[in-house]
């Protein structure tokens, strides 16, 4: 519990409560867009090449490569779990229904980020390769989500202007796992000796970029709520609440079956339960372009991302705690 | 001076990509998208620098061409637009120099 | 395709929120506001990017509608415009989907 | 309303300033300049952030006038497209405040 | 007079030299203005945070609540005597005198922090509340203009699109004051442990991000000066000169009266003397559109600032060790 | 050679390898043009204040001003050289060709980054004063190009809307010339001591900015080739990898004769063949807007600069260890 508190009370999560008490507050302060998106590509370089650093030091084994694999079944599943959720006790359509369902399955880096810090903060240990998880996990939701979302009527020829493989380049090749991808090879290549010179850059400056991100997160997050709220009924809130515990308990089940340590473990549970707020949104509004992102968007960012960077990492950490004792 | 259509296009930046082929596809000479900072549209509001998603971004396309173009390239932009959302409006301008349209 | 209007509104950045309430108000269906980098007006230039206090940016809204939602429009923008600085011009265009605007 | 004249100028961002000597020179009460985010002509693609040397960047400027002044402005600004790439469209516009233009 | 010309030859003096040199010059160089913005949430979210820290070292005094309250009352008297004294030695009409009237009362942060650095230069402490007092002086200046602008004729129905508060919420949480407090609190709440590891980024970089910045605003001043210098008369552009030190005056007897030290002493006269040139332009947009940013911005940034940062800090320290002196 | 694949394994070249990829692969992410433009600026500042300190440390000598000298000849000279070339091999018509040389004659800063890094990796030593040759050669190549182009038929009056004087701002203030130009005298006033305070941005940082920065290169640089490739015959694009090759022969002659040592000579011999991505091609929209940037860019960014961070920089150095012995 002492790690839940100090978590909450971390610059990080007092800056995003700031953010997104100002957007309550209808602040029109705002951080401008280049600039987010400059800090953003910077956070993903750091995570990445931190990764391919820790990576570089041991060698890939068969139980990383479970990990991996592990992280990508997860990801194709918990759509189809959202989506039925979704359509059980929500009046989303089945478009809205699988848009939503796609960023519950994928993931989002700063919840991931966020909970290497707490299990760190806790004491424990987390391995590299976690990030590449984290990349792989990003893609297959979607893939799960058209294929829910196009089940039934489905328009026989491509739009107008629509270039075969243009979604797939979009998804695949998309800034946050090119940019994961290629720093955690980069730093995998140039190992710890390698990336020295970039250190005070890379890891150095990397909470106060953390809280300065958080910042407008919090306000994109505050502003998503004020303007959106009113489109969510209560049963769409609550799959926010609930649906990252589902994800987590499934997840959980995983770490039990492979004997993850705790720390690697909470890291898996908190990917599972994430929902994407940049990259997912950003391929929906060229597959399922009728979705609503007040719908889609207010949910993952302005309600699970909230709760996970609260109270969901301390459970995640403490899920993880009960799975690797009771697997290892 | 010369007769000419100007189309402007207020679509999804992320399809921006898609009516640019249209444009390129039906003959029109040139295109020029502008950025949008915000917008309004279906009981909602956007803008840019408060949605981190930038997902909600729109462009304005403004094409110039002649009649028989910006014909083709409206008939193709109904069905672009018929899955996106997004605004076109065709008006008359006139232009200097004929031959580049 | 079917006429409407086109509504064209330059104003200070800081003021667009106050234009767009006049557009909802009024029953447009939409606007779309892009930023401006530059410009000249009274004797005087001013520059988004050598302008520290981003107080001279401006803004353009444009807005389409049918004639008697933007006739309504304009009554209001013309107070607002009483106030503020900028310019409005109202164009003639065609449109795919009337039933949109 | 009363009636005026809208050009709308697509020029290189580096030949924006030249331009806009040309509407002062001429008279024009004011110009305003939007910023282009990607473009096509010539059988070429650009975009803003995927040139780091921003050379390719283009500007839109817009500016209401009279038509005296509108005519006299298009000739200085045939010359100067003679030379830089671009585009230049005049449309009919109706304003509300005559005597600002 | 060695402390005037160390702080002179500091760097970020030099770079502020640099972009008003370059711009007089007619260089078409710029800071993007996204770029610059985002520099500007840093400086303010790390002069909070360094204030909050430093705060919650101290228990919060009777002497620094009325430091504080001294603050507000000095930005609400402020407009009224440069109202004064620009209608009776200017042309400026009413809406023009009492727009520029609200950019004296209130204050510029960037002066802030160079007096800041100078005091500390001058081998002087100060406190962490004054960061508060700093935000605190914003934005009653903008409420005695007002007042003073509307005077006599005013609309009896609100233009139309205007909504009830949104000035009060533009001027009361702009994102100056917001990060300021925000940050403040944070650091406090955070305390030295807390921040530890966002020090690197919020500590370690401050110097030199404020060249840049410092770059970009004598860009903006210099523009300014040689765009607008000619709707200057000599009385308006000696306003901006004297104006300050009228000010620091009235500042300086304050801190007499409350027996400041000299460190604390030296930035609230420097508060005073400061014009704001970021959060009152916009402001004055929506309250007094009619004003002329042509005549308060080449004011406040292309004279007073460039006067405060050069000539004027060497006297407010000077001035603030003689009245502690004589106060204490 | 082993500085050369510890150069090519560096994470900046990694960086620059990754944007290049992910371009040729047709990845849609990208580096705001306002957020890239803010790291070429802290870039050039960081590089200016370094040479500059170390200016500081050494009086200006003879020696220093026959290197300058020479790099302000060698830039006049490389464009008509390169103009000969692309005119005898080339089918580029006057005005592509002249834009071309002018690129050719002026220098990359970036280039010349990483061969200080690489120089420093060798083991060797490099003066401060390189910088300013850097900066004075940026600019003379462009004079040239324009009496290249404008031989013969020319225009007798101005184009409408142009103003005397215009050309030589744009190209003489350009950003990148006023800040290493400024900062370099900054660096020298302010001398070691005075910029302690900024070194953690300005030295800390640098390595990992420019690996933001590379990045973006990379991207741009590969959509660059990707788009206009189809525009460049063979002969042209053999003209991007020859002549750096040319340029760096004439520089080895000078680095000889004037008995520079190894370090200061890869240094000049690597500006001249390092071509230019940036200032030519915004002085060339203004001075011959009729060439097309897909000729000259895409050669200077897409063919010459990659070759020159990879493959020439350890000739370059090796080529000057050859002529210092040579010479001294
Ligand atoms: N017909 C057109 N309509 C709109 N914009 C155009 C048109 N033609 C050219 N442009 C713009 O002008 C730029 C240069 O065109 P060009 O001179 O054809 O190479 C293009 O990249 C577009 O941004
Ligand atoms: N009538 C309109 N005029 C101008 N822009 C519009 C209009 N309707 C919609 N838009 C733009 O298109 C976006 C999406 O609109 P909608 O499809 O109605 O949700 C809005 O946010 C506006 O930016
Ligand atoms: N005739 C015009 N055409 C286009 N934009 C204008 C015009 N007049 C003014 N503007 C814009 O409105 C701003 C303020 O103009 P003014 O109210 O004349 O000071 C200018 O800086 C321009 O951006
Ligand atoms: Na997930
Ligand atoms: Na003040
Ligand atoms: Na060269």
């Amino acid at each position: 519990m002492d790690v839940a508190i100090s978590t909450l009370l971390s610059p990080i999560i007092l800056f995003f409560a700031l953010g997104m008490g100002a957007a309550l507050l209808r602040s029109q302060m705002s951080v401008p867009e280049a600039f987010a998106k400059g800090l953003a590509l910077y956070l993903m370089m750091a995570i990445g090449l931190k990764g391919g650093v820790e990576m570089s030091k041991n060698p890939l084994t068969v139980e990383v490569m479970l990990v991996l694999l592990a992280g990508v079944v997860l990801s194709f599943i918990v759509p189809a779990i959202s989506y039925f959720f979704l359509r059980v006790t929500t009046k989303l359509d089945q478009t809205n229904a699988a848009a939503t369902a796609a960023h519950y399955g994928s993931i989002s880096i700063v919840t991931f980020v966020a909970a290497t810090e707490a299990v760190r903060m806790s004491g424990l240990d987390s391995s590299g390769h976690m990030v590449a998880v984290a990349a792989l996990m990003e893609t297959p939701a979607i893939v799960t989500a058209l294929f829910l979302a196009n089940r039934g009527a489905k328009r026989e020829t491509p739009v107008a202007g629509s270039e075969r493989g243009e979604l797939i380049r979009e998804v695949a090749l998309n800034a946050s796992i090119v940019v994961l991808v290629g720093a955690l090879i980069i730093g995998w290549i140039a190992g710890e000796e390698g990336t020295a010179r970039v250190e005070p850059f890379f890891v150095g400056l990397f909470q106060g970029v953390l809280c300065l991100f958080l910042l407008d997160m919090g306000l994109s997050a505050g502003r998503g709520l004020r303007q959106g709220w009113r489109e969510l009924s209560a049963a769409t809130i609550g799959f926010g609440l609930y649906m990252p515990l589902v994800s987590a308990a499934l997840a959980a089940i995983v770490v039990m079956m492979l004997g993850m340590d705790t720390g690697d473990g909470a890291l898996l549970i908190t990917l599972a339960a994430s929902a994407s707020y940049i990259a997912v949104p950003a391929a929906m509004r060229l597959a399922l372009p009728k979705a609503k992102p007040s719908i889609y968007l207010t949910l993952s960012l302005g309600v699970t991302f909230p709760f996970n960077v609260t109270l969901g990492i301390p459970i995640y950490i403490y899920l993880a705690g009960l799975m690797s004792g009771a697997g290892g | 001076m010369y007769q000419r259509k100007r189309i402007e296009l207020i679509i999804e930046k992320m399809a921006h990509k898609r009516a640019g082929r249209i444009f390129e596809s039906c003959g029109m000479t040139g295109y020029t998208v502008l950025p949008a900072l915000a917008g309004y549209g279906g009981g909602n509001r956007w803008s840019r620098d408060t949605d981190i998603s930038a997902s909600r971004d729109m462009v304005v396309i403004i094409s110039i061409g002649d009649v028989a173009r910006v014909t083709e390239t409206m008939t193709q932009l109904e069905d672009l637009l018929g899955e996106h959302i997004g605004v076109v409006t065709v008006s008359d301008v006139e232009v200097l120099r004929p031959d580049r349209f």
